[in-house]
């Protein structure tokens, strides 16, 4: 049970069920912001310059980015990987927090699966843009088909891992829309818009909350949940191996799937603590998202900082203990040394020795320290798939081969465009959709007050 | 896929109708760069249907339905042509110095490949990479399409009879007519040649050879009495020095001297013994990288050096010593390896200056040399010209003497270090004709162009060597309206035949006599024709002489301070003659790795103590070269390639690099290629971008090249294959190893064999339509040669050991990249064949990724019909090289070494047809069949009689990145140094 | 109130869009057709006659005019398309073609004094005015000008596609805001239903880009498979000589037909019309442009040597029975699967060929009785390799 | 106060007064028509007496999945064409474990996602049947169907009173 004298209050503000609604379905219902058209705007601007680079590629061929005969895959992988990253944010605070029955995610999760959501696309779109004949993507799929018909390869992690996100995709996308369904009923009863009624009427689905539809929901819930915890850890093993299956020196490597995986979830922890940081001051949605809710991140951020030290270490380490040099050559000389030293190094002091700081309570309560931590921790994962990516390729067996890598504009620009449609999406789930799950909150309402009375009545202002 | 025949109509009767449609072609272009009125006037009904096409283009789109495709057959069917089939015709190469006899696959009346001749005793079924390559010059839109005057089109008729009547008039008043060709070794045209003078009373007949062997030329006038060339046996020598000749690369007779040398060098089958290499050079060149032991000298040293050589074994030979310079060099252990080594070895110079030469000649007349490893009775033909002469033509068109200039297939406004002085000289000449098939810079000034047949349109005869000769037959009627010049000549001297009658004649008069076998003009024709040679037995009573060779001692001069730049052939470009062929721009150079440039090479050493690398630019006495650090370069010397920097040769060649002719300097009458007391500086802040497609020079310890010396290999043959061993001790699976059926294709590939000429990466590109891509993206490393040749430096950077590995797809058996495709585009096949459906590649990439030796290649745009990519593939002139045989990749697909599954699958269903085992040696692939140094076996590994099945079980055979477990269907032998212990 | 002004106002506007489509289309259609003739504009028969003339001569044509004839209006048997082969006579186009440039009298007798068998019995009793002909002729010069008349565009997948689109956004419309249809199944049921029907015309669709089974275009001669290889018993490799040991089967020379037809110069079905061209092209050295059938794709390397020569396969068995085609057409879909599916039954002659003495394994196994018969799959038919290089 | 109208409706401020009112209820032997609440309440889920199976059917659907994936992995790379990576064998059963993990998750969720729709009929664009438009937003309501209450009107009126119902009417 959630103990409020350790973890804090969960919900500031002595808040009745209705103030709950109202306050979060603000945003919904007040005029939108002047900032929210400018950062539209700006994000739009990314994104047209993204769609430039698309329309490049899709002309002209994959031939305008920087990869070459060597380094066959470079930002747009790199990309890839870390929005997938990001991506894990939504289904490990929803599925891992459900698990360990940790209270303080329902203010947290639906932000953290609407990022998922938008992430996994944007990180779907770099493979298929990266396939050098993109519009024959459906190859993919072992569709039956009058070329014999000639199935797939069952045996490359590519399929794998298109099966993996496909699924991701799926499973995050109703995941957290049938979270809302039950917010969605209730802007439908409580908007005066009619329209508003209408949209948000066709999208609840009908949804009453009689007891047998929430019987039916919870059993839902308790099956998503179990399988998507499932996910959580398949999904980044799954593109590990994309990694871990190759001969690649520094690619070819046991320690893959559990790195990425809490690889993964460390990026999507500081992402979502950015975007959090982000509601508290943008949307005064600090009543729900407390200090006590950025510091729990915080802390968890701390625990994964160290697992990701540690593999740094163990990689490195397992480098020289297998003795083979080709692994050595690549740690050593192409990583920790080397021209991209500064990528390794900014990956380690990001990763794993930054979010150190958060074991001091002062920095974990100031949201402005944390803002640019968060932000740091991610540029420090993207720096770590950068340093798996390009340096492992750039040099490996044969050095007649060895060339260097560096991203065109239309690279950039293609990954500007999703941090675009990234934020587009962000800023469309801020306006229109409830970015607090209300049913979830107003559930623990209940405990807000002191844990041992907390079955009793809470005191509330009367209904107006 | 690309289409690469736009219907059946060409396939049925290609030669017509391509040969119409492509005038049609040229004819449109010329008329759209004139502007032609008549075209004007066309446009508005153009417009409408042009109009008209893409209204109906948008309803086919809009309907789904195909274009309907014509098949049109023969009116009347040749017998021997059969749709799809190719016939092969055997033909002589002769361009730019170099010879080869050729055997050329004609497909559907195309000619689209060039093979090696195996009866051919001088190229030994051997090419060099710009006889590969030779086959795009037929389809080069940059020729003549028609006879020219001032520029402007004529009839062959009208130019003949104006330039006959010009001729006339000269005669009557005794003007004299100069006749400037290069290197003639046609025995038929030089009787036209004759027959022409003979008519034209004051006719002068010029040989001219832009690198020149004056030297030794003028050298054997000396020492033997005639100016010839000897014959070197590199296949009999137990010792070569070379003092600067770039024999494996661009010296004589490459391909020849190839095949000598890599046979007297391997070491399959149990031989021990293997001929020793010195070489004497500045740059590193693809033999000094051969060689065993390098000196790398400046080359104001050499003569030096060359007379401590013939001093110490003179000494030795207690013959009289001559005095001159002192040598830099220590040469006494030299002497000794070559005085155990008597009528065993061949010293060679490549310098053009007599006095050198004329020690040389000495030295190998005291190691007894001549009459063994250096033959005097084949002398070699192919380079005739004598400084001396060119020289004399201008100062005579200087002074007004030449009234009519005929320039023949010699470009000297480029290549002569005069140019210039040319270019105004023959401005002012009366008559001026151009018989070249392609602009240049000299026919731009000449009057009259009579464009001559592209060597596979032509008839002729050669004689490469005194005695060994070989014949020329067209393989597809001439393009555009062009004639040979042999033809030409007959015409003017009037005689009514054409030039095939007249070779027959020829041949029936002066070659039928040397046989014996038939009594048959006909059939000994025939044979003739269908063989490409024909050789008799030559004698030689040429006796040595050591006049003028103290004299010569006397003229030798000690090294100079300061830099020198040494100015060579490059392997690829040659004389420049052919610069505007995409293949030999991209091939990369075999030393450097650079393509589409020519760069300063210069030292180690002096880039660091001047902070020079790569791409910088240096001023060399005014010129802006870009800088290439150049490991092995000798101190105090810069190399530069000579043949580019053309201005008139297509859109391929022009502006391509620098052009050096002009910095050739002229000392005792003969061009010296190199230049002393350079002045060198930095330009700041310029970069120019090399094409360099391989960065990395070390191995960095690994055991990718597997070496030994021969000491150590005679004592173990394992030696420097020891890891093999301890690999395969090694080598665990989990599951069982690949079972083939019915063949198992494998390649062995010798280390010691191969020179890293880069023949096989032309000829490979020509078999399997792979694309030029241009500089930039070579530069961006995205090269798409199938098999290239891996280059690593390893010991001394200043004097370093060289390794040359050709790599392509490994077809492994347990292939890394046939498990990530996620569409199964790359399986293995049931023959062991690594297989590639370009059709189902969706270009994810990842097998590139997972491929450890990188031989996979992927179309990262298109690169065909593409005007970004304008080289051969965006014409359809340029497309008919294509081979029908083999799918022109699409943009976004991998590609990569087949193994030439086009033969493999030519050669089994003839043998299926034909109810028969497949014989040994009856597949070859492109790189293997054509290699000079017999580098590359193929066969089948499921066949234990095979010789690759042998070759696998040398003790030298390894395969590349055992340790991975890939299990590569190609092995290499080692590579095995003769060092002296 | 408001929703059933929306409604009304949608389903205005929806006719109106429907309207447009369908005038769109039309134009659309029309547009290439019409296209052909703006093209060829020549102005070599400007000078003496009028374009009534013309008028007068198709009206003959076609038999519009109210004359007593006894016998039947030209296009009956000359009929206006470009060609058909499934009539023998040559159509009017074919007509035109041929005396394009030939003058009058020649035309006349031709039509006039019937020569062969096939037109004497068809012409026969044809008393025609001359000044009609002349008209005829007319007529006949302008349509090889400006080619056959177009014929009405016709409502392709293309509109059925979109129909139903329109009806699926409808249902959800409806499903959605409007609520008019009562039983809420009928909307899901319209909804599931369109989106099958769409997502088989995709599937059939995508499945038959580049595919052409059952292609039988007109040929430039009426020539028939029934005729030659089915009445006359000719030999399939009597004309396609290089099918046994040449990658194409080879489509016979000019010269080649004429072995036969210098002799037979009227066949019973057309006459002496079709076999005319043949000679003519002999004569004017200008090769038969026959459209081709079997098209196989760039990447796809076919060798009839290794089906017919090796593998003795019966021609009929890809192409059909030929002998009763009047008409060539493409019989198999040429699809991979197709080519696969039969590599996986062909069973190969393993003994009787010295080749697959390098199938040491494999016969040992015969040997063994492990197997008992070796198919084209098991020696690797199936390789991606042995089509794709 | 007779009325034709069909339901009692009481309406409760929080989730305290209304399980009161609930179990309150239940041992009079009313008979509950139906509860509305903001959020899941599991004392009234579990005094409802409804069952789910949907679990069960998860199960189920896991189970048709694996076997399906796995024979149809087997059938295309083993039996229909077996194609040679690597120099692996035919059946790499590891490879295919790794798809079948997530294909199953992928087809569960699915699966599961239609059997919850179609039997709590949540689906697009049913038309919500709303007792009390507060029910989703801050009360909690019980809804009783005036002909099968089992117990008086007057007397559940007085239950529900007594347990804190802010409002009691009919509808």
């Amino acid at each position: 049970m959630y103990k409020t004298d350790v973890r804090g209050k969960l919900i500031d503000g002595e808040k009745s069920l209705s103030q709950i609604s109202q306050e979060i379905l603000a945003p919904i219902d007040a005029q939108t912001p002047k900032w929210w058209y400018i950062a539209m705007g700006v994000s739009l601007v990314m994104f047209a310059w993204g769609a430039h680079s698309i329309y490049i590629t899709l002309t002209q061929g994959v031939g305008s980015w920087g990869v070459n005969n060597t380094v066959g895959w470079g930002w747009a992988i790199i990309n890839f990987v870390w929005w997938i990253g990001i991506g894990h944010a939504g289904t490990a605070f929803s599925i891992f927090l459900l698990i360990l029955r940790q209270k303080w995610r329902t203010a947290i999760n639906r932000a953290a699966e609407a990022m998922t959501v938008v992430a996994v696309f944007c990180a779907a779109l770099f493979p298929l843009m990266h396939m050098g004949r993109p519009w024959l993507f459906f190859f993919v799929f072992p569709y039956p088909n009058t070329r014999g018909p000639l199935w797939v390869n069952f045996n490359s992690p590519l399929f794998w891992d298109f099966v993996a996100i496909s699924a991701y995709l799926l499973i995050s996308a109703s995941f957290w829309y049938f979270g809302m369904v039950p917010d969605f009923a209730t802007i439908r009863d409580t908007t005066k818009s009619k329209i508003k009624k209408a949209v948000y009427g066709f999208f609840a689905f009908g949804w009453t909350g009689s007891s047998k539809e929430w019987l039916r929901y919870e059993g839902l819930a308790f099956v998503l949940g179990g399988i998507a915890a499932v996910l959580v850890v398949s999904v980044h093993s799954i593109v590990s191996t994309d990694f871990a299956v190759s001969v690649e020196p520094g690619w070819h490597t046991t320690l893959f799937p559990p790195y990425f995986v809490v690889g993964a979830i460390f990026s999507g922890f500081a992402m979502v603590l950015t975007l959090v940081t982000l509601m508290k001051k943008l949307y005064n949605m600090g009543d729900f998202i407390t200090e006590n809710h950025v510091d729990a991140v915080c802390r968890v951020l701390v625990f994964i900082s160290l697992i990701m030290g540690t593999a740094y270490i163990t990689e490195i380490f397992i480098a020289w203990y297998s003795g083979s040099e080709y692994e050595m050559f690549t740690f050593f000389k192409n990583r920790i040394t080397g021209e991209y030293a500064i990528q390794f190094w900014g990956m380690f002091i990001f990763n794993a020795i930054l979010p150190q700081l958060f074991w001091s309570r002062k920095i974990r309560r100031n949201l402005w320290v944390v803002f640019i931590i968060s932000l740091l921790i991610n540029l420090g994962m993207w720096f770590e798939r950068f340093n798996i990516v390009v340096t492992s390729l750039s040099k490996n067996y044969l050095p007649a081969n060895w060339a260097d890598y560096s991203p065109t504009l239309v690279e950039i620009g293609f990954f500007v465009g999703t941090i675009g449609m990234f934020s587009a999406g962000v800023l469309l789930f801020f306006r229109y959709i409830p970015q607090i799950a209300i049913s979830e909150v107003k559930m623990i309402s209940k405990y807000n007050t002191q844990q041992t009375d907390h079955l009793k009545p809470g005191h509330h202002h009367d209904y107006e | 896929m690309k289409t690469y025949w736009r219907s059946i109509e060409e396939l049925a009767n290609p030669k017509e109708l391509r040969r119409d449609e492509v005038r049609e072609e040229a004819k449109q272009k010329s008329m759209l760069m004139r502007g032609d009125t008549a075209l004007n006037a066309a446009s508005r009904r153009d417009f409408l249907k042009t109009f008209g096409f893409g209204i109906a283009a948008a309803s086919i789109v809009a309907s789904c339905k195909r274009p309907v495709d014509k098949a049109i057959p023969y009116l009347v069917k040749p017998d021997e042509i059969n749709p799809g089939t190719a016939n092969y015709y055997a033909s002589s190469y002769f361009e730019g110095n170099e010879y080869g006899s050729i055997i050329v696959k004609v497909r559907d009346g195309r000619p689209i490949k060039i093979e090696g001749n195996e009866l051919s005793s001088i190229s030994q079924g051997g090419t060099s990479a710009r006889m590969q390559a030779s086959v795009l010059n037929l389809y080069d839109d940059a020729r003549f399409k028609g006879p020219l005057k001032n520029g402007q089109e004529i009839t062959w008729e009208k130019a003949d009879e104006e330039i006959v009547a010009q001729l006339a008039a000269l005669n009557s008043q005794g003007g004299k007519v100069v006749l400037l060709s290069s290197t003639v070794i046609s025995p038929s045209t030089k009787e036209i040649i004759q027959k022409f003078a003979e008519k034209q009373t004051n006719t002068e007949w010029i040989q001219y050879d832009p690198v020149s062997a004056s030297g030794i030329l003028e050298a054997n006038r000396m020492s033997f009495g005639t100016a010839f060339i000897p014959d070197y046996r590199f296949k009999q020598a137990k010792v070569v020095v070379s003092f600067g000749a770039d024999f494996l690369g661009s010296w004589l007779s490459t391909v020849e001297y190839t095949k000598g040398y890599t046979a007297a060098r391997q070491l399959q089958d149990g031989r021990k013994e293997m001929l020793r290499h010195y070489q004497f050079e500045s740059g590193l060149t693809l033999s000094g990288s051969n060689a065993d032991v390098r000196f790398p000298i400046k080359p104001s040293e050499e003569g030096a050096i060359v007379l401590a050589l013939y001093n110490a074994i003179a000494t030795a030979k207690s013959g009289q010593l001559l005095s001159g310079a002192p040598s830099s060099v220590d040469v006494s252990d030299l002497a000794n390896d070559l005085l155990e080594n008597e009528k065993q070895s061949i010293v060679i110079s490549g310098s053009n200056d007599v006095n050198i030469q004329l020690l040389v000649n000495g030295i190998n007349q005291l190691l007894g040399n001549y009459g063994q490893t250096i033959g005097l009775e084949n002398s070699l033909m192919t380079k005739q010209g004598i400084d001396g002469d060119t020289d004399r033509l201008l100062s005579d068109l200087k002074a007004g003497n030449v009234k009519a200039l005929l320039v023949w297939n010699a470009n000297p406004v480029y290549d002569h270090p005069k140019g210039k002085e040319f270019a105004e000289a023959i401005k002012k000449t009366g008559l001026s004709i151009s018989l070249s098939e392609r602009p240049d810079e000299t026919t731009a000034l000449c009057q009259y162009v009579l464009p001559e047949s592209n060597l596979l349109e032509s008839w002729n005869d050669l004689e490469p060597k005194a005695g060994i000769y070989s014949l020329s037959q067209p393989v597809i009627a001439p393009i555009f309206n062009s004639r040979q010049a042999q033809a030409t000549l007959l015409k003017w001297t009037g005689a009514d035949v054409n030039y095939r009658d007249y070779i027959k004649n020829f041949w029936k008069e002066t070659q039928f006599p040397k046989q014996k076998n038939t009594t048959d003009f006909r059939h000994f024709w025939n044979t003739a024709l269908q063989n490409g040679v024909f050789e008799t037995a030559q004698e030689s009573k040429l006796t040595y002489s050591s006049d003028g060779i103290s004299q010569a001692a006397s003229q030798i001069k000690g090294a100079v301070s300061g830099i020198e730049v040494a100015l060579y052939e490059s392997v690829a470009i040659g004389n420049g003659k052919y610069a505007n062929n995409p293949w030999l721009q991209e091939l990369p150079d075999p030393v450097a790795k650079i393509s589409w440039d020519n760069f300063a090479a210069i030292p180690v050493a002096y880039a660091t103590e001047n902070g020079l690398k790569n791409e910088d630019v240096i001023s060399i006495n005014g010129i802006e070269l870009p800088v290439f650090v150049q490991p092995g370069q000798a101190k105090d010397t810069i190399s530069v390639a000579l043949g580019y920097g053309r201005e008139i040769a297509g859109k391929v060649g022009d502006q391509t690099g620098t052009n050096l002719y002009p910095y050739i300097g002229i000392e005792n009458g003969t061009r010296q290629y190199f230049l002393t007391s350079a002045k060198v500086e930095k330009v700041a802040g310029k970069v120019f971008e090399l094409a360099i497609s391989q960065t990395h020079y070390s191995m960095e310890g690994r055991p990718i090249v597997r070496e030994t010396t021969l000491d150590n290999y005679i004592k173990n043959p394992v030696s420097g294959n020891e890891l093999k061993a301890e690999h395969e001790s090694k080598s665990v699976t989990l599951y069982e190893a690949p079972v083939y059926n019915g063949h198992h294709w494998g390649m062995a590939i010798d280390l010691n064999s191969c020179t890293g000429c880069g023949n096989c990466a032309v000829a490979c590109q020509a078999e399997n339509n792979i694309q030029v891509i241009g500089k930039e993206q070579v530069r961006n490393r995205r090269i798409m040669h199938w098999i290239r040749i891996d280059r690593y430096y390893s010991e001394n950077p200043e004097n370093p050991k060289v390794s040359f590995q050709p790599v392509m797809c490994q077809h492994c058996g347990n292939a890394p990249c046939e498990n990530v495709c996620p569409v199964a585009a790359t399986p293995h096949s049931e023959e062991g064949l690594n297989q590639m459906a370009y059709n189902r590649c969706v270009g994810t990439k990842y097998c590139i990724n997972n491929c450890p030796y990188r031989v996979r290649r992927f179309n990262w745009f298109q690169y065909v019909k593409n005007d970004k990519f304008d080289f051969a593939s965006n014409s359809d002139l340029g497309r008919m090289v294509l081979n029908p045989d083999v799918t022109v990749r699409s943009r976004g697909v991998v590609e990569k070494c087949s193994m030439c599954v086009q033969r493999i699958q030519e050669k089994k269903q003839l043998a299926k047809l034909e109810g028969r085992p497949i014989a040994e040696g009856e597949i070859k692939t492109a790189c293997s069949q054509s290699c000079p140094g017999n580098a590359i076996v193929f066969g089948d590994l499921e066949n234990p009689e095979s010789r690759i099945s042998k070759l696998f079980k040398d003790q030298r055979n390894y395969h590349l990145l055992e340790e991975l477990h890939t299990l590569p269907s190609v092995g290499y032998l080692t590579k095995v140094r003769n060092t002296k212990a | 109130m408001r929703k059933s002004y929306l409604l009304r106002h949608f389903f205005l506007r929806l006719k109106a869009f429907i309207f447009l489509l369908l005038l769109s289309l039309l134009i659309f259609n029309t547009i290439p057709l019409s296209a052909s003739s703006v093209e060829d504009e020549t102005d070599e028969f400007t000078e003496d006659h009028s374009h009534g003339d013309i008028q007068r001569g198709e009206r003959f044509f076609k038999g519009l005019l109210p004359t007593d004839r006894k016998f039947e209006s030209c296009v009956s048997c000359h009929i206006l398309t470009h060609s058909d082969t499934l009539n023998w006579n040559p159509s009017a186009m074919d007509i035109a073609q041929k005396f394009k440039g030939k003058d009058f009298a020649e035309f006349q007798s031709a039509v006039m004094q019937p020569n062969g068998k096939k037109m004497e019995a068809s012409h026969k009793d044809f008393k025609i005015e001359e000044e009609d002909l002349k008209k005829v002729k007319l007529y006949l010069d302008d349509l090889a000008v400006t080619g056959p008349p177009s014929t009405g565009p016709t409502i392709n997948q293309i509109v059925i596609f979109l129909l139903l689109g329109l009806l699926m956004t409808f249902a959800l419309l409806d499903l959605i805001f409007f609520h008019k249809i009562k039983y809420r199944f009928v909307t899901v049921l319209i909804l599931i239903v369109a989106l099958v029907v769409q997502v088989k015309m995709v599937a059939d669709a995508a499945i038959n880009l580049g595919r052409s089974q059952n292609y039988a275009p007109d040929q430039p001669i009426k020539f028939s498979h029934k005729v030659h290889a089915g009445d006359n018993q000719i030999d399939c490799k009597y004309c396609h000589h290089t099918a046994e040991f040449g990658k194409s089967a080879g489509i016979p020379a000019m010269e080649l037909c004429m072995n036969c037809h210098v002799l037979v110069r009227e066949g019973a079905n057309s006459g002496k019309f079709e076999i005319a061209k043949v000679i003519d092209a002999n004569e004017t050295k200008k090769p038969v442009e026959w459209v081709r059938l079997h098209n196989l794709p760039d990447h796809v390397f076919f060798s009839h040597a290794q089906h017919v020569g090796v593998g003795k396969v019966d021609c009929k068995q890809c192409h059909g029975a030929v002998e009763e085609m009047d008409i060539m057409k493409q019989t198999s879909d040429l699809s991979m699967g197709w080519c696969i599916n039969c590599h996986r039954d062909t069973k190969v002659n393993f003994k009787d060929n010295a080749y697959y003495d390098n199938y040491m394994k494999l016969h040992d196994e015969l040997k063994g009785g492990g197997i008992d018969t070796i198919r084209a799959v098991n020696i690797g038919a199936n390789d991606c390799m042995r089509c794709h290089y | 106060m007779i009325t034709n109208k069909k339901y009692l409706v009481g309406v409760f401020n929080d989730e305290h007064t209304l399980i009161d009112a609930f179990e309150k209820a239940l041992q009079k032997g009313v008979v509950i028509e139906e509860v509305y609440t903001p959020y899941p309440i599991h004392e009234i889920l579990h005094g409802m007496k409804n069952k789910t199976n949907i679990t069960t059917a998860a199960f189920f659907y896991g189970l048709f999945a694996v076997v399906m994936l796995i024979g149809g992995m087997y059938y295309a790379a083993v039996i229909d064409w077996p194609l040679l990576f690597g120099g692996k064998p035919f059946n790499t059963f590891p490879s295919f474990i790794v798809v079948t993990i997530v294909a199953t998750i992928l087809t569960i969720t699915i699966l599961t996602l239609f059997t919850f729709s179609a039997r709590a009929k949540i689906f697009p664009g049913k038309n919500a049947v709303i007792i009390d438009v507060r029910a989703t937003d801050d009360k909690f309501i019980i809804l009783l169907d005036q002909e099968k209450m089992g117990v008086g009107k007057p007397e559940i009126t007085r239950l529900f009173e007594a347990n804190g119902a802010s409002e009691i009417y009919e509808k």
